[in-house]
Order: C-alpha cells, then structure tokens, then sequence
C-alpha cells in the first residue's frame, strides 16, 4: 500500500455488549475510511486489560510511523503514561469515552459521560417516583464506567428520598442479571423501580420481572441505548419509557474526526462532549441503528 | 482376630462408601438451614423453585464434566462451548422458523445436539490422537468457541426469532405437575448418565481408565476410545443445557456461559468426584451444582457483606464446605 | 558343568503336544539386547518352570510370549500355526494370559470390576453385576482367597490383591497361563492353595509356565524346567533330572555355598531399639518388643496378621499411638521417618514400586531421596556426592545396572529390591526393619542379602525382618515374634524356631477353619 | 558377568533428554521466524524488546508455578493475588510516600514481597492440613483475593502517588547495558529459580514429592512442607511481578491480572512441565512464556483476521505448537 497516513486505533475487546459495538463500529469506519481516503491506512487492534492495552500500543509505535493514534482506554489511570509516550514522538492523539488523567496529551477527545448517564436516569427516576420510592440497582463489570455510573446515580439518589435497596454486580451479563433480579424480588415485597446500569443487564431483569409476574415494579431502565431497549421505548412502553444513549459508534465518530486532519480538510481540535440525553419516545428514532449488533 | 481381618473384608456392599457419598446432600441440606435462618424469605416456594430452576444448567453441563473428569480429563471449554452452540442453535432455527414454523424448534434441538457432539469430538480428538493435556487443549478451544460466537453475533447479541419466542418459552418457564421443565430434564441426564456411567460396560470403563489408563489397556479396554466418547457425552450434555437455556432470555451473547467452567468443575468436586480420576458421584455433582446456587442465593438475600466483597465469602464458603466434609468424613 | 545335558525333544514323557512354541525370541530395547535366541516350547497339561537370576530375562520372555511386549527378532506359533500379537488382548483371545510380577489392577474399581475389566457380562444394556460377583467369589473361592467382590480393591493388601490377579486369569478357559513370581508376597497357606490349583489346571490339560525364585516350589510342582541366564537360554531339563542345588547352579553358572550364614552367639547388651504399647489404628494392637544389637529379629505371621501395619506405625507412617519407643537409649516422643533415621532407625517398606522407588527418576535421585541429608550436608546438592554414593551402592550391593542415566522403574525386580536396600542403608542406621527382605529375589541375591544382614548384625546393628517365607525366617533369625490379629502371640528363641512352631503360633486358634469355611 | 555390566556404567547423563528439553525454544524459534515473515515490522529491534519485556510478568510467576506444578499442585489464584499485591503494595507506598519519600518504593516492595509469600502459605496451607484438592481451593481463592481488591479499590482504581511515580518507572522502562530491568530481573528469578530446583536438596524433594507422593513420605520427606513452600515460592514470584507491574500501570483495579493464571499456566506446560507433576523446566516455562507473548505481538501486528477472532487464532496456535511439538519428539 502507498498510505501516508497511519492511523491507530485501540479498543477493549469485544467482552460483552458494548464493547461488542464498539469494534463493530470501529471496524466498519476502518472500512469506510480506507475506501474514502486511499492515503490513509486504518489499524484496528483490540485489548482484553488494560495490561494487553498497553502492550498493543507498544506494538503499535514500535512496529509503525503512527499519524495518530484512536483510544478508548480501558482506564484512565493506567492509559496515561503509555499513551504520553506515543504523543511524545509528535503522534496526534484522539481520545474517546473516557479521559486521561492529564489532559494535556490529547489534540482530540470525544468524550462520553458516563456520570451523566447515571445521573440523567437518576434524576429522571426521582420525579416519576416523586423523590420517594425503594430501587435496586445492578452493576457491571467492577470497571471505571461502572464506577462512574453508579456514582452519578447515587449521587442524585442520595439527594431524594428513595431508598436503595440492594446493589450487586452482575458482571453485564443478561443471565447474572436475570438471577440478580430472582433474587431482589424474592427478597423484597416491594420493589418500585430497578435501574440495571445498562441494556445488555436490562434485558435479563425484564425477563426475571415478567416471570415472577411482579407489578410492583413500576420502572426497569437501562442504559447504553441498545437496539431492543429503545424500540421498547419507541413502542412506548410502559416500565421502560427511557433510555439513556451512550453510543458505541462515539469509536467512529472519533475515527472520522482524526481521518480528516490527514484529508486535508479542516483541522478538528478540542473537546467533544457526548451528552447522555434521556432517549423518549419521541426522540427514539434518533438513537435507532437497526443494522448494529449492538 | 478375625475382626482385624474383617476390616478389609467389608461384609455389605460397602457401608462405609455410601457414608461419604452422602456428603454433598450433608452439605446441601446444612446450607440450605443455614439459608433458612438467615433470612426467612429463602424457604419461600418460589425463591426455592428459582434456585432449583436455575441450577439446572450447571447440574445438565455437570453430568457430562463428571464423565470426563471421571476418566482423569478435564473441560475448561464448556462455557464457551455452550456459547458457540447457543448461538449455532439460533441462527438454525431463525433460517428454519419461515420455512418449518414452530417445527423450527425441535429441528434447531436437533442441530444443537449434532453441534454439541462434534465439538465434545473435536476436544476428545485433539486430546486422545494428539496426546496433549486437556488442560491445554480445552484452554485452546475455550479460546476458539468464545471467538467464533463473538463473530457470530458481531460482538453484540444474536436473538432468536420472535415467531419462536411464545412457543419456546415453556421449555425453561414451563412445568409438568408444578416441577419445572429443567428440573425434569435434569433428572433425566442425570438418570441417564447415572445408568450410562454405574450401569454399562462403557461406564465401567470410564472409571477404569481414570483410575488407571495403563490397567484398562491391558485389559482391552481402548483407553482412547474411551476419554474421547467421555468428551462427545460432554458436549452432548451442553447442547441440552443450550437448549434449556435459550428460552430463558433467547439470545446468545459474546459473555453466554462466560467462567461456566469453573462453577461445573466446582460442582463436580464438591460432589466427590475425584479430579485425578477413577471415581465419579453422578448425583453428588447434582448436588453440588444447587449447593453453588443456593450459596450464590444466600449472598445476594442476606445483607451481610459488601457488595464488592460477595465473591470472596462465596470462594471462603467453598473452601469451608469442603474443610468440614474433610474433617467430618474421619479417615 | 555338574548338571546333566539338557534334553530338548519331547521325548515321550506322557506330556501333551506343544501348545506354543518359541523360535529365536529376541528382545532389544535400545542398543541393549535383554533377550537372546530363545528357543522352547510349552507343552500342554504340564507345569513348565523358568528359572533365572534377577534381570535374567524371565518377565521379558513372558511378556513377549503374552503379548505385552513384541519380540525384536523371532516367531511363535500355536499348534504348528504362526501367530504374532500385537497386544495382550490379542494373546488372550488365543488363550494366554500373564499374571504380571507386578500388581496390575486398577485401585478404584471392586474386585469384581477388575477381573472382569475388558469382557464384562451383560443382561439387556446393562452389566449384570450380580452374575460378576458371583462368579468372582468362585474364582476367589478357588484361589484361597476370603475377599468379597465388592470391594474396592485398593482397599486390600498386597497379598490379596496379588490373589485377585491370579484369579483374574483363571476367571476363563485358558490353553496357556503364565505366573510370574506369583507367590513372591504370599504366605505359606496361599503358597499351597495356589501349587494345588496349578496342579489342576495341569490336569486340566492347560500350560503352565510359573516363574518362581522358591525353588523348593519349583521342585515340588514342575514338570520340566527352563534356564535363563544373562538373557540367553541355558537348557530345558525334565524337572525329575534336577534338585534344588543344581538349579542353583545351573541359574547362577557357579556353585553355590550354603544360603544362610551361621548364627551368630547371643551379646549381652542394651535393647537397640525398645517399642512399648505400640498400637496402631485399625491394624495393631499394643505390641511391645526390644532388638538388641548384634541380634536378628524376625517377625512371622499369615498375611494380614498386622506386621507391616505394626512397622509403619512405628515409622510415624500411620496413625498411631505409643507407649514408649526409645532408639539407642534416645526417646522419641513423636515419630516421624527423618527423627527415627536421624536416631538410627530405618525401614524398608514391602511395597517398593508403591513406596519404595521413584520409578522414573535415575538411580542418584532414589538412593539419596531418604537419607538426602546425611550424605549432602547443608542445604546445596552436589552431585559428585551423589555420583560417589551411586557409585559406591552399586560395587557394595552388586546393582546390576546398564549405566547411570537408567531409570529405576527399568530394573529387574532384584536390583529393584537390592537398590532400596542400599537406598535405606545410605544413613548408616544402627537398627535396620526389612520387610520381606527377599521378595522377588532370585537365589544367588538372596544369599548375597543374607549375608549382608549378617555383615550388618556382625558390625553391631540391629536388624528386624518381617518375612513371609518360612525358610529365612528360621534360617536368619536369633529369634521370633509371632504375630496373629494385630497382636504377638508367641516369641521363640534357639531350638523353638522351626518352621511348624512359627505356623503353629501364627495359625492357631480355629483361624484356618474359619478361614476355610468362609472361602 | 557382573563385571561387563559395571564397565559401561560411566555413561552421559541423558543425552537424549536434553533433545526433549530443547522443543520449547524450537518452538519459540519457529514462531519468530513466522512472525518476521508474515510482517515486516516484527524483526524490528524495539519490537522484538517491547516483547521480551513485557513477557517478563508471566515468566516470573510462570517460575514460581513451575514450582507449584512440579510438586503435583496448582494454583488458580495467580491472577487475582497479583491484583492483591499490587493493591497492597500502591496503598502501602502511598503511605509511606509523605514520611519516607522515594525510599517508600523499597519499602512499598518489601511490603509486597511479604504480603505475597504470604498468600502463597495461605493456599498452601490449606491445601496440604485440609487436604483439599489445589484447584478447589485457589479457585476459592482466586475468587477472595480478587473481591479484596475490588472492594479496596472501591471497584474503581487505586493509583500510585504522583510523587513516586518518576522515581519507580525505571523499575519497568530503564535498562542496564541496554537490557530492560524486567528482562533482567526475569533472569535472575529463573536463575535462582533454576538452582534452587536443581541444586538444593529442597528442588530435588519437589520432584520427588511430585513423582509419587508416597514414595516421598516413606523416605521421610515431608511431602505437606515441600508442597507448602512451593506455593510460598509461587506468592514471592507474584510479588515479584507486581513490583515490576506498578511502574507500568500505575495503578491496581479489579480487573488487574485477571485470565493471567491460565497464561501462566499454559506457559509452563509449553515450557514442558508435566501437570502431573514430577517434571520441571523453568527455562523452559520462560520460553513459553515469550512464545505466548509473541503470538499477541504478532496477532496485533498483522491484520489479517477480525478482531473478534483474535483469540481463536491464538487458540489454535497454541494447539499447534503442541501437537508440533508432539509429532516432532518422535516417541
Ligand atoms: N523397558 C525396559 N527398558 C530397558 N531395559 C529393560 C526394560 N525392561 C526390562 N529391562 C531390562 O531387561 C533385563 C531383564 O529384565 P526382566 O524383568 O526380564 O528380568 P527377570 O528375569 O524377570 O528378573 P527378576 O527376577 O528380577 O524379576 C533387565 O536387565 C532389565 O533392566
Ligand atoms: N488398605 C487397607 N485398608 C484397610 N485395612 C487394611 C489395609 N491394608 C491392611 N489392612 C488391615 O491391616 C491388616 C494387616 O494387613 P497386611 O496384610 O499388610 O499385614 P502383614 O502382616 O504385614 O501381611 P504381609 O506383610 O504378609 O502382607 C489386615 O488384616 C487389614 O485388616
Ligand atoms: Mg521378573
Ligand atoms: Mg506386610
């Protein structure tokens, strides 16, 4: 190939149902980009852990001329100094979803804010319950976005009069979610609200509350705005009204922003700040990608 | 006199083994009061049934595991083995379901368990005609199976066909006579494999050749013959775990089964089957798959530890469990 | 050669026409040939004995005639009919069958189960354990064995399952049985059980070819013998021809001068080794003996009558509690195998490919595994220690050994046994227990580990034997504990050890009819 | 007679074991050789040193498990004790960093070496008074030490101070004569690792302990005692790794080290560790440890599969290599 340009990209492996998106969109943008910009050539590599992140970066600069460099990192903390050393040879640097912990080093970011979607559903849950009401809440994989989540959501609850009951992790696995959500409703009589702190968990609960046949359970939302989820919001559904967006396809976003320094076309510099908007029946359509796996 | 004689000279069929076969139902029932007295919503008929209901996978999975185990094999691909056939099952029955309509099911039933069998074949092969470590092996093939679903789903999740749905359904939330259908069909691996492993010649030599490979070959037994039909059993009994599963949240996932290993392999132990081989407890690996639900049950309703801190009584419970049968079944 | 020429021709003895017959057997592993040029045939309804020295090429030439192993060179045929087997199920289906020197069986299965691993019964789909058992305790029956079928067999001692082994042959018609050393770990009772069904089976029209280092047995039960020596093939002799000295002879290629060496003169001193209360769980019951040095102990009683039990509480090796034990005049209040060796006690154990021997290491790891920090002060290993240790084990107990880097689990079964010996002495122990001593070793290696029991004695050690052959123990020991259900039941000095006085004591008390109506 | 026999007894030592030994390293050359074909960019000098560093985490305790192994154990809990030690280890250096400063690091690290030998003892202990099966208890383990750090770590992360942090990234990133400390710091383990094995009395009872238990405690070896410490060496290992780990990461979260035991593992059965035990090669557990590390290295390298089939690949190769291996040492 005659590519000028390099651009790397490095993701989280595709674990479960976001990060599932996220490779399924960098990967279609790798392809589009490459079609649209000859000169530019698209590496795409994906890590497990942090430890693995860290390695194909190595590999990455050791092996490759890099333009620029896409990262979603797996954590802030630990991405920080690799990816300092990759700026330090003059690499331009597009961080996506979550933030260094020196800002300086991006000459992009694309942020995602995972507070935000926590809180957003928080709030939104507040007033629906009239600040009085007792959830239970479902965590992930114990992870930076978890941890993120579950702090803008607490945060906002603590401010209420609502009650959590019960917290658990259920690793955003559909069928720990389900067992999880056996078990709160086997342990408490009442139960006004779930929030499972994204979709793929989501899904599971549903499940669990149908089969226990429960009606006390007024809301049941999600997160991450996955396919079924918001066509059961698009369909107005009554215990999932809401959802809260968190696109997988922010990877690609950050991708085409990169892809047009090196294009020639204007240079794209700053902060791009996702809002986690609440994702309503009428604005469903908006979030709506019925061909990503995700 | 004689009766220093008598002690190797067991008089009944074995009194004393059927004593430590007991452990793992000992051990249920303690957990089970200990749940009990924790809180009182664990004796409730549902939670009961939920718990019952829900081991089913790992009791089905566990079955087979006992078998390999049994011949001093080991399967750390199951998880990813169940994935894949997951997966492979729905998209059958998603092409099938236009043409065949709800007769997509049974014929996508079907697929699985062909699925399942050639992937249990494939492990035994590798294992037998290459003479590599299952360890090894299965670790490989965790590797592949896990790789091959998230490229069949794309890394998002694969759902089954909704015209399926409704009709499906029943076969995990369904009953016969108030007993859910995967407990039944619990039962009936677990009879099966009981009848297979302490009723047949094939059973037979299962434990002969975990027990000792060397023995068995003089004896005409095809030691490798053997290991590999214990790993198509397997991956049988994974496909019927699949196919009790899909109905519960019909979609295969890149994490369906994730570490479903480690809880079979436990269940297995704890049941009193030997990892190094030569003896298998059909029934204790039963046991030992609800006594994993029933702790995993008792975390989440009592309120006792921190969340972050769940897993770490769960593994401290087991080790405990285990320390107490050790200790009681006095040697 | 004082023995008479070998007859090879069937000569119209009465005997059947040959059954089997090798041509030209040789068998090679590696570089090393272990077996040369064997030519014989084995006729049926007669009881065809091998003799040979240890390492002489007696297991190798049946396990090549059952199809465990495949000759490098050399034909077979039966009944004039060339055969080859590329395995044992192969020779078994022709009808020949080894009962190997070793126990091949598996632990975790019953008695049952084993003997019917391979060619289980059916009814419909499922095996019929009822009709297995039953048959089992008939064959069990017929080999002097009280074991029931159900048992697990790992449960069992040695002899008992050296019994299931044997009877795990005769469970079908067979035209050729092959024992190897087959009453090497029984006592006298089963010895005589055993002789009586070969006898049997000899009358029954079957080929036995019966491996034995008793020569006494070989005397009372053949018809003809086999010499092997150094791997070749010395003659076939009827075995009216010879007697128990020119086997002798003719096995080790020299005359042999008497088996045991002269007692020694009782000394007066203190007990070497004092065991007070002894008890051990589920074995024995309160023992109490003393050994003085200078003196051999012997310990007698029928299989199962606790002795070996008794030691390996002793050793720490079991559970057990104790009165008092004191080595040397030294206490010792908790006993463990490295604290009795550092105060001068060690043991060899019966079972040596269970307990005794690394089977895949070398001979250095083996011999210096117990006695590690005796030889190899401080906490470093140094292999010229070893290789000096090595070196002088095999000069001082005669190891035959094919070099250095030979694994112990591919010695012949003496040198096995000779190379735990020497492993045991490695700390220079003041009192030595051996139990069974000579198991599996051929005459010329049992003289040769007489007399190093004697050199020891004569040097001021104490040594205990625990021995199920009759004939060493009266011939080794200055006196004799016998031991019956866990307990001693009689102590004969000078005149008193005789063999029926050992019997007596050890058997008394209705345990033979017991035993016999059990069976 | 005699006589013929004892003259060709000064003979080498296995020659032909040592053929068997090398197949790691034949591997290893193998699979560098296909990585330099199928991408330029492999052979390059920083690459081929990124490599070899970073496969510095897995070779050490990779040495320590050759330990574990060879007495016949093993240990499931690697992964999850490194992410406790390390936990420790940050918390302990932030501690100390005000009163201490830079010298916090040696202290923070010895702090680590004792935090991990002792969670080795723990196992140990377990495994040997309890009696219990290794993979049941580090299971167990493996599942508290890892709800440890997540609930130290709030389930989020633990970073090391700022202050520190320039002092101790050397320990990672500097090298001595060109040569990265972790590559130094892996030699010298598997040195020391490599005599102690084969030249203390103790490796000599490892084996033997693994060989056959039996035969070790009748020769009063004190089989509970070798099997103990040899999972004490394994936590000191661990700890050895996370000291070289923090100045990499910088920080401990629940995901630390997680997966790493089967890396490990399968590093030392490539390495040509029996898992029977009873056999040990640490060099070759290192050679493993690179062939793995270069097998990702290569995977991220070229671009020739999806990305959701990255660990099928690796899978497979695995497998490969094995069989390879197998086919090739003509037995
Ligand atoms: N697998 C093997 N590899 C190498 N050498 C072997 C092997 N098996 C046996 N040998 C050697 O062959 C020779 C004959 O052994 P064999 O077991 O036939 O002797 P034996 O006459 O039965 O002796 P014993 O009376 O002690 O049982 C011995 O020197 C032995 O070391
Ligand atoms: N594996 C075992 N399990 C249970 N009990 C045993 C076992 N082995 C032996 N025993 C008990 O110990 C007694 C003595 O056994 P053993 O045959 O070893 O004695 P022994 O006098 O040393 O005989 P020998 O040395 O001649 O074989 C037996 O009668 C039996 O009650
Ligand atoms: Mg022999
Ligand atoms: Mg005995």
């Amino acid at each position: 190939q005659d590519a000028e340009f390099t651009i790397a990209v490095s993701i989280p492996a595709a674990t479960h149902g976001w990060t599932g998106g996220v490779v399924y969109h960098a990967e279609q943008a790798e392809q589009q980009i490459e079609a649209a910009y000859p000169n530019i050539d698209v590496i795409v590599s994906t890590a497990s852990s942090a430890t693995a992140q860290v390695s194909a970066l190595e590999d990455l600069s050791a092996t490759n001329e890099l333009d620029a460099l896409v990262i979603l990192p797996f954590t802030s903390e630990e991405l920080t100094g690799p990816v300092e050393q990759v700026a330090s040879t003059g690499t331009f640097i597009t961080v996506v979803d979550r933030g260094l912990s020196d800002e300086s080093i991006q000459d992009l970011y694309v942020a995602g804010d995972n507070i935000a979607v926590g809180a957003n559903t928080a709030e939104w849950l507040v007033e629906q319950l009239g600040g009085e009401g007792e959830i239970v809440v479902l965590r992930g994989i114990p992870t930076v976005i978890d941890d993120e989540r579950i702090q803008g959501f607490t945060e906002v609850i603590e401010q209420s009069n609502i009650e959590i009951l019960d917290i658990q992790y259920a690793n955003w696995n559909q069928d720990e979610a389900f067992t999880l959500m056996q078990d709160y409703l086997g342990k408490y009589p009442n139960i006004d609200a779930v929030w499972a702190n994204d979709d793929d968990m989501l899904l599971g609960v549903l499940e669990a509350v149908d089969m226990a046949g429960r009606t006390d359970v007024k809301y049941a939302l999600g997160g991450n705005g996955m396919k079924q989820v918001i066509e059961m919001v698009m369909e107005g559904d009554e215990r999932t009204p809401i959802s809260t967006p968190y696109p997988p396809s922010m990877i690609a976003s950050a991708m085409y922003m990169t892809a047009a320094q090196f294009a020639g076309q204007a240079p794209m510099r700053g902060s791009f700040l996702l809002d986690a908007p609440l994702i309503t029946p009428e604005n469903a359509d908006q979030f709506y990608f019925p061909d990503s796996p995700f | 006199m004689s009766s220093a004689e008598i002690a190797v000279l067991p008089e009944t069929e074995g009194f004393r083994i059927r004593w430590a076969d007991l452990a793992p139902f000992i051990a249920l029932a303690l957990i089970v009061l200990a749940g009990a007295l924790i809180n009182s919503n664990f004796m409730a008929a549902n939670n009961l049934l939920n718990v019952i209901t829900r081991s089913a996978f790992i009791a089905i999975i566990g079955v087979g595991a006992t078998f390999v185990i049994a011949t001093g094999g080991l399967d750390l691909s199951i998880g990813s083995m169940l994935a894949f056939v997951v997966g492979i099952m729905i998209m059958a029955m998603n092409a099938m379901a236009p043409s065949l309509g709800v007769w997509a099911i049974p014929a996508g039933a079907a697929v699985a368990l062909v699925v399942g069998s050639l992937c249990g074949l494939l492990n035994g092969l590798i294992i037998t005609v290459g003479r590599i470590e299952p360890f090894i092996v299965t670790l490989g093939t965790m590797g592949i199976f896990r790789a091959f679903i998230t490229w069949m789903t794309d890394g998002g999740s694969l759902s089954i066909d909704n015209s399926l749905r409704a009709a499906y359904r029943p076969v995990y939330f369904g009953d016969v006579l108030g007993v859910p259908y995967p407990v039944v069909i619990t039962i009936v691996v677990a009879l099966i494999g009981a009848f297979v492993l302490y009723k047949t010649k094939y059973g037979r030599r299962v434990t002969a050749v975990g027990s000792n490979a060397d023995v068995a070959r003089f004896s005409g037994v095809h030691v490798g013959r053997v290991r590999t039909l214990a790993f198509v059993i397997q991956g049988f009994c994974v496909a019927v775990a699949a196919i009790c599963y899909v109905p519960r949240l019909g979609a295969a996932t890149p994490t369906t089964g994730q570490l479903w290993e480690l809880q079979v392999i436990t269940a297995v132990v704890i049941g009193g089957t030997l990892l190094r081989g030569g003896k298998a407890h059909i029934w204790g690996t039963v046991a030992g798959a609800l006594i994993l639900e029933v702790i995993a049950n008792v975390m989440v309703l009592s309120d006792m530890v921190s969340e972050y801190l769940v897993a770490a009584v769960q593994g401290a419970i087991i080790i405990i469990a285990m320390l107490a049968h050790r200790f009681t079944s006095a040697r | 050669m004082t023995a008479p020429m070998p007859t090879d021709a069937a000569a119209g003895d009465g005997a059947g026409a040959p059954v089997l017959r090798a041509e030209g057997l040789s068998k090679a592993y590696g570089p090393i040939t272990v077996l040369r040029d064997v030519t014989m045939d084995i006729r049926a309804g007669e009881v065809h004995a091998i003799i040979g020295e240890n390492g002489a090429g007696k297991s190798t030439l049946m396990k090549l005639l059952s199809g465990h192993v495949q000759p490098t060179d050399g034909s077979m045929s039966m009944a004039g009919r060339a055969v080859s087997f590329a395995d044992a199920v192969q020779a078994e289906a022709e009808g020949i069958v080894l009962v190997h020197q070793e126990i091949l069986l598996a632990p975790d299965l019953t008695v049952a189960q084993n003997l019917f691993l391979g060619r289980e019964l059916t009814r419909g789909l499922a095996v019929d354990d009822r009709e297995m058992n039953r048959r089992t305790a008939k064959v069990l029956a017929r080999v002097g064995s009280p074991v029931r079928p159900w048992v697990r067999l790992g449960d069992l001692p040695l002899a008992q399952r050296q019994l299931v082994q044997i009877a795990r042959a005769l469970l079908d018609d067979r035209k050729v049985i092959i024992l190897d050393e087959p009453t090497a770990m029984l006592a006298n009772d089963e010895v005589d059980s055993l002789l009586q069904i070969v006898r049997n089976l000899r009358d029954q029209g079957v080929a036995t070819l019966y491996i034995s280092h008793r020569l006494e047995e070989v005397e009372a039960l053949a018809d003809r013998v086999t010499v092997l020596r150094d791997g070749q093939m010395i003659g076939t002799w009827p075995a009216a021809e010879l007697d128990q000295r020119r086997m002798a002879e003719l096995m080790v290629g020299r005359e042999l001068s008497g088996l045991y060496p002269a007692k020694r003169d009782p000394q007066d001193a203190e007990p070497a080794l004092v065991v007070e209360d002894l008890s051990v769980d589920n074995g024995a019951y309160q023992g109490s003996f003393t050994v003085r040095p200078g003196e051999v102990l012997g310990i007698g009683g029928m299989i199962g009558a606790g002795r070996t039990e008794l030691i390996e509480g002793l050793m720490g090796l079991r559970p057990a509690q104790a009165g008092r034990i004191a080595v040397n005049g030294t206490r010792i209040d908790k006993q463990d195998v490295t604290r009795l060796m550092a105060a001068g006690l060690v043991y060899l154990t019966e079972d040596r490919k269970g307990k005794g021997l690394l089977l895949n290491e070398r001979l250095g790891p083996n011999l210096t595994l117990q006695a590690l920090d005796f030889i190899n002060p401080g906490s470093r290993l140094r292999r010229n220690l070893e290789t000096r240790a090595v070196r002088g084990a095999v000069e001082e107990y005669d190891i035959r050994v094919r070099g250095l880097s030979v694994q112990a689990g591919q010695l012949s079964g003496g040198n096995q046994q000779k190379l735990l010996l020497a492993k045991v002495m490695q700390a220079d122990p003041k009192v030595v227990i051996i139990d069974e001593p000579t198991r599996g070793i051929d005459i010329g290696n049992k003289s040769q580990i007489y007399r190093f029991i004697d050199t020891l004695v004569r040097g001021g050690k104490a040594v205990v034997v625990i021995s199920s052959e009759l004939p060493e123990l009266v011939g080794l020991s200055d006196r004799v504990l016998v031991m019956r259900g866990g307990r001693f039941v009689a102590e004969l000095t000078g005149e008193r050890i005789t063999e029926q006085n050992i019997v007596y004591a050890a058997a008394s008390s209705g345990r033979d009819t017991a035993k016999r109506t059990r069976a």
